[in-house]
């Protein structure tokens, strides 16, 4: 049986929880054990980054640390912010060895730096390479799909990469095995308004709105992503969006991991699927 | 491993190569021409000896210059084909194939003997190339099998 | 006794800033065999020339070493200055202390302790130099022209004008280039093919130019006053002798949907078709790779139905050799393709299109009879957004240069559609607006004060096409600091101007240098911009960086002008750089004479009072010779030798480069 | 690399000379283009826009500054890169806006207009130093007492609650205490 590490990271437990639950259905579909990171911390998002260089740094590498100890090589870490977070670290810390003794002594953990971070688009493309799309049994005949990437999972010099930056396609291939159709639209890479969430709700409105909007104009009936920022922005706020009339009617917004999971014939609750703002289990409906 | 030795010994010694460069008028004297004009720095340890073709260079000139206390020797001239004589290049080429052979008799490593082809628009190629082959001989330290009189250090 | 001069150069600050030129004036004072040495700030200035001729007479000087720039630069001007002082002018060498020493280095210790190696170098070079006498060698009074757009087109007819025959070689099938496709050219809004057509017309007819238009160079060998220029004249499947240009074949051939290359994929062309209705020559060719007959072997219907049975399926490259004194470059350049911006469609916008095929909308001969119609629908765009620096400027993922030419006609652009689209609304988002030039500023001003373009300062970060077919642009008001929004119909992208993609491969064929851009070098930026440091070779337009009309126009007459100056004399001297035979010593092995790349040597009968043979040995025809010393290095009995570069020379030369610790020798001796 | 303490307020060094140490981004070099502006998401609830930023640093005197480490703007980037991935000079302003965020918190300048965004930042910390790890509802609770903005989202709350979105119970690492250390660590030394 493979094996992988996993980093939940926070939002997993709660804004993020289908994202998780539809993670680990997949995961024990695919016959691939999930090792949590033990006694894992946050890796601060953007607050730390906004406000303190050592510690945006200090808190993914005490997490990198824990998981070098425990004999890991790969983590998986679903959120899109955790991944970047975790994964600019490594990055950083590769380029710069001295700041790897500096934290070494700031958290009191030494490391290698020898964990590799895989984000939720490499790891549901490479489940499907390794055959899970067998095991898909209930495709979603003809649901039109806007693939949404946002920021976090298309932009980032050697943070993500092996993708086009402007025009990403990473989740394409996994969508088609779906059963789905992809749609051609504009906003694949646009802002939803990220960490802003509470803060500067109207701003993550009008974004998530116009994001919406487009797909809709593309005659998508869905929008799949990868990232919970953007999905509990673009799912959360939908009522809104109307209450402040940036638009009308409601769109289901899914993870990636969700479309698969219901391709797979999972139950739809399994995965999360009655847990969302919009009417997602609509969707599950449509699969035979 | 060894290597590095040398270079860290020469670092004490204060070891400055040696470099002497037979190239062509055409491209490869043109070539570090347009080094100049393009201000590109480069290491000031070659002396460069200007000949009309690298078929005019004669491996004699180049034992010549290891007996004369070269460290090593650079022959550039046009990229094959390119030769402002149509063939001279060609020559060259052929004649050094065999060259080898006497160099290894004559005790010189061959590593110390470098070929290169640098046209006219190849400024940066040009100083490029004198950068790292000082670094190697650097590295490689002085060169003084045929004349042991000149120990430096 | 030789009694050598060395004259150090400061080059203004150019040499002395690197390099201590009085200590270098000092050392050299005591090279054996130097009596007289001086530094002086500007060697090639009048009083600097000056100071060389008194200290020639003055000191009986047998050699001069002159240490400045390089030789390229003024050889000839100190030769000239050695000669009028009565020295032969082959006694005077250069030590090249500034390109390849003052301006490459930064250590001033170690600059002048390697100019004082250069300097010495050349002392003992120019102590065996012989008095020569220069060689002439007859020019061929013949030019080849590569390119015949407008630059290629100006410098043929200049060169013709003045009596000079001229090749003319143009790759596409027609004469014309990028200019006839244009519609209307800035500032004066006067039609291209107007002005431009006459001169192809004149250009194939003149008497003294030979046009070969499908046609492109091969290899190039040879030198100044004498090339060989190998031209590779393509297949075209028409006999141009028999065809008329009756248009019979072009409007029966079957293959119909072939994207036009010269209305910039506008219009759908046929497999046999003629780049225009303008085009010169006015005879159609076959475009191999849609012929349904080359490639599936079966059609043959312009064969069918030629009246002159003009069509020959049979036809092949052939391979031309032109003889020819000098050459013309006018390659001109082609549009950076921006499909390298995702960010702005990716070149995947039916509606987002380049400059020319704005043009050939705008063009009367265009697909749209001159009407501004959009590609995805042929509807009339009421929003244009043009956008300027479109991959220039940007180094990134484009070029780093100012394509310069953008400014001027994305105005004219803007100028053109609002006075064929009345209510039209044109934006025109620019970073800067470079409109230096005759009447250009003004013209700018037109377009937006009169005909009402809208420019915006500022980059356009994100072009896409929403699904109800708007185009939305989003770019910046810098000046005002805010975001714009414009929902266009057309969007016009001003793609840089970049040079040739095989450019370089040509420049390496003639020796001549290009810059990181790609675009050919002059010899001289300032002073000489129209010639190549390889002697012989000219620059005309585009090729040589970016240009518009007028500009490419007066260098090709500048190079027109360069040429004809050298044709102006039937023979051209060159340098007596040539090998001698040692007839004492040759064993006639032939060696030499097989490795000559231009059978310059020869047997050479050694006769008796009776005319009897005594020796048979190898002898240097001086005509031929070009002075390589391929044979030098191959002669086993070291019985020839090359003028200016003898053996004696060249290890003595070797000898004065020995460091000091070894080189005893080089003290001791003085 | 000096530049991982972005801003040492002992030799208050120029804005630019902090971003070029931390970041290796030369604001010299911008040529004003305005792309980043073009494509920012956030521009429009910007009071300065991200190239006058740029300027800004490139004039680099006193009012300059005063004027950047207080602008709403800094707080109002959402860090999406879209500036960085089209920057035509391959500058980063992305990286700008974070060296001169954390300036700006440091030496207090913040404007009160951002103490939302600030408030919830520090609640985000907050939360995260004590348990080790984030969770919405001890999130919000702090970020409502400091931001004193009570009443938005409070319809989504109970949704949020049924939906297993919103638990009550804090989440907590074991090893939050070591956690809490790092954070002390990283405060003496003037990171955060």
């Amino acid at each position: 049986m493979k094996s992988i590490g996993y980093y939940p990271g926070c939002a997993l437990a709660c804004s993020g929880i289908e994202l998780d639950l539809s993670i680990r259905e997949l995961s024990r579909l695919a016959e691939v054990e999930l090792c949590e990171v033990a006694d894992w911390n946050c890796c601060g998002a953007s607050s730390a980054h906004s406000t303190g260089h050592d510690l945006a740094v200090a808190l993914p590498y005490r997490v990198l640390a824990l998981a070098e100890a425990q004999g890991l090589t790969e983590v998986l870490a679903p959120c899109a912010s955790c991944f970047s977070r975790l994964k600019g670290t490594l990055v950083r810390l590769r380029r710069n060895p001295e700041m790897l003794e500096k934290m070494a002594g700031l958290t009191g953990r030494p490391c290698r730096n020898s964990v590799a971070v895989v984000n939720v688009l490499e790891y549901l493309n490479r489940l499907l390479k390794d055959g899970l799309a067998g095991k898909f049994t209930a495709p979603l005949k003809g649901v039109k799909v806007a693939a949404y990437y946002g920021c976090l999972l298309s932009r980032g010099e050697d943070i993500v990469e092996g993708d086009d930056a402007e025009n990403p396609t990473g989740m394409e291939a996994a969508i088609r095995a779906a059963g789905c159709e992809v749609v051609p639209w504009n906003f694949a890479t646009e802002c939803c308004g990220g960490a802003f969430s509470l803060a500067k709700p109207e701003a993550v409105v009008e974004l998530s709105a116009a994001i919406l909007g487009d797909a809709e104009q593309a005659g998508a009936q869905m929008i799949v992503t990868g990232c919970p920022m953007c999905h509990s922005n673009l799912d959360m706020r939908q009522r809104a969006m109307s209450a402040a009339g940036r638009r009308t009617g409601s769109m289901p917004i899914l993870y990636l991991s969700e479309l698969l999971g219901l391709a797979a014939g999972i139950a739809p609750k399994a995965i999360g699927l009655d847990r969302h703002f919009t009417d997602a289990m609509s969707v599950a409906g449509r699969s035979a | 491993m060894e290597k590095t030795e040398t270079i860290t010994e020469n670092a004490r010694t204060g070891f400055e190569p040696h470099i002497i460069a037979f190239v062509c008028n055409w491209c490869t004297y043109a070539g570090a021409d347009l080094a100049g004009t393009s201000r590109l720095q480069y290491a000031p340890n070659v002396r460069i000896i200007k000949l009309p073709c690298t078929g005019r260079i004669d491996p004699l000139l180049v034992l010549k210059a290891f007996q004369g206390g070269a460290d090593a020797v650079l022959v550039s001239g046009c990229h094959p084909g390119d030769c402002h004589y149509t063939s001279g290049n060609y020559h060259a080429r052929r004649r050094w194939s065999v060259f080898g052979k006497l160099l290894a008799f004559a005790g010189i490593d061959g590593r110390r003997l470098y070929f290169s082809w640098v046209s006219a628009a190849e400024g940066q190629k040009f100083a490029d190339l004198i950068n790292s082959i000082t670094k190697e001989v650097h590295a490689a330290g002085p060169f003084d099998r045929i004349n042991p009189a000149r120990r430096r250090a | 006794m030789a009694r050598v001069g060395v004259f150090i150069c400061h080059c203004g600050e150019n040499i002395a800033r690197t390099v201590d030129v009085a200590a270098a004036a000092a050392a050299a004072a005591k090279f054996p065999g130097v009596v007289y040495s001086v530094d002086y700030k500007y060697m090639c200035s009048d009083p600097g020339q000056q100071l060389i001729r008194k200290a020639i007479a003055d000191h009986k000087l047998t050699g001069a070493v002159v240490a400045a720039c390089s030789p390229r630069m003024h050889e000839n001007t100190f030769r000239r200055a050695a000669a009028a002082a009565g020295m032969n002018p082959y006694l005077l060498e250069m030590a090249n202390v500034r390109e390849h020493c003052a301006w490459v280095h930064s250590d001033r210790a170690a600059a002048t302790a390697k100019a004082i190696d250069l300097i010495r170098v050349m002392v003992e070079k120019v102590k065996r130099n012989r008095s020569l006498k220069t060689i002439t060698v007859p020019v061929e009074p013949t030019a080849v022209v590569i390119g015949g757009g407008i630059a290629g087109i100006q410098a043929a007819l200049d060169i013709a004008a003045g009596g000079k025959q001229v090749v003319l070689i143009e790759k596409s099938p027609s004469l014309g280039g990028h200019m006839a496709r244009l519609s209307e050219t800035f500032p004066t809004l006067d039609c291209s093919q107007c002005i431009l057509t006459p001169r192809m017309v004149e250009a194939a007819n003149h008497p003294n130019i030979t046009l070969m238009t499908s046609s492109e160079v091969e290899s190039v060998g040879g030198f100044v006053g004498n090339f060989e220029v190998t031209v590779r004249r393509k297949a075209r499947y028409v006999d141009p002798a028999k065809c008329t240009g009756c248009g019979e074949c072009w409007s029966k051939c079957p293959s119909k949907n072939i994207p036009s290359e010269f209305d910039a994929g506008l219009s759908r062309r046929t497999a046999i078709y003629r780049a225009s209705p303008q085009a010169v020559p006015n005879q159609p060719v076959i475009d191999a790779q849609h012929c349904l007959m080359l490639t599936k072997g079966r059609c043959g219907v312009c064969a069918k139905v030629c009246p002159r049975g003009a069509i020959n399926f049979k036809d092949a490259d052939e391979l031309v050799k032109v003889k020819a004194g000098a050459i013309v470059l006018a390659t001109g350049f082609e549009l950076w393709d921006h499909s390298a911006y995702g960010e702005y469609g990716a070149g995947r916008i039916a509606d987002v299109i380049d400059g020319f095929a704005f043009e050939r909308l705008a063009s009367a001969s265009g697909p749209t009879a001159g009407e501004i119609r959009r590609p995805s629908d042929g509807a009339e765009p009421k929003t244009v957004v043009f956008v300027q620096c479109c991959g220039s400027r940007d180094e990134k993922v484009g070029v780093k240069y100012c394509s310069k030419i953008c400014c001027m006609y994305t105005a004219k652009h803007a100028m053109l559609y609002a006075h064929k689209v009345h209510g039209g609304r044109a934006v025109v988002f620019y970073m800067d607006i470079r409109s230096a030039g005759k009447g250009y500023d003004e013209f700018v001003r037109r377009a937006i004060e009169k005909d009402g373009a809208e420019y915006i300062r500022g980059r356009v970060s994100k072009i896409y096409r929403r699904a109800d077919g708007k185009i939305t642009v989003r770019g910046t008001d810098t000046l005002a600091g805010m975001p714009v929004t414009v929902e266009a119909d057309m969007v016009v992208l001003a793609d840089a101007v970049t040079p040739r993609a095989d450019a370089q491969k040509l420049a390496r064929m003639l020796g001549v240098a290009y810059d990181a851009d790609g675009f050919f070098s002059e010899a001289h930026p300032k002073l000489r911009p129209v010639e190549t440091a390889v002697a012989g070779v000219y620059l005309a337009g585009a090729c040589q960086a970016p240009k518009d009309i007028p500009e490419s126009v007066s260098q090709a007459s500048a190079a027109a002008a360069k040429v004809l100056g050298l044709f102006s004399k039937p023979k051209l001297e060159r340098e007596p750089i040539v090998s001698h035979v040692n007839r004492i010593t040759c064993a006639h092995c032939r060696a030499c004479i097989n490795a000559c790349p231009y059978k310059a040597i020869e047997d050479f009968n050694i006769l008796d009072r009776s005319g009897k043979v005594l020796r048979t040995v190898s002898n240097v025809n001086e005509g031929l010779c070009q002075g390589c010393g391929t044979c030098v290095s191959v002669c086993r009995s070291k019985s020839i030798d090359l003028d200016g570069f003898t053996d004696e020379q060249v290890y003595l030369q070797i000898a004065a480069l020995e460091p000091v610790e070894a080189g005893a020798k080089t003290e001791g001796s003085s | 690399m000096l530049g991982e303490n972005a801003v040492n307020v002992a030799q208050t060094p120029t804005l630019a000379r902090s971003i070029l140490e931390a970041t290796g981004v030369d604001v010299a070099r911008c040529y004003q283009c305005g792309k980043c502006t073009a494509g920012c998401p956030m521009a429009r609830f910007m009071d300065l826009m991200p190239h006058q930023i740029m300027r800004l640093v490139q004039i680099g005197n006193a009012a300059a500054e005063e004027k950047l480490l207080a602008c709403a703007a800094l707080w109002s980037c959402a860090g999406c890169l879209t500036c960085t991935q089209r920057c035509p000079k391959d500058l980063d302003p992305a990286a700008v806006m974070d060296v001169l965020r954390q300036i700006s918190y440091d030496r207090s300048k913040t404007s009160p207009e951002q103490k939302k965004v600030l408030a919830f930042h520090r609640a985000f910390l907050k939360t995260v130093e004590s348990d080790g790890r984030m969770s919405e509802f001890s999130l919000v609770r702090r970020y409502k007492m400091a931001s004193r903005d009570f009443m938005s989202d409070v319809a989504l709350a109970p949704a949020m609650f049924a939906r297993g979105k919103l638990k009550f119970a804090a989440h907590k690492s074991p090893g939050r205490k070591e956690v809490g250390k790092i954070f002390a660590a990283c405060r003496k030394r003037g990171g955060a």
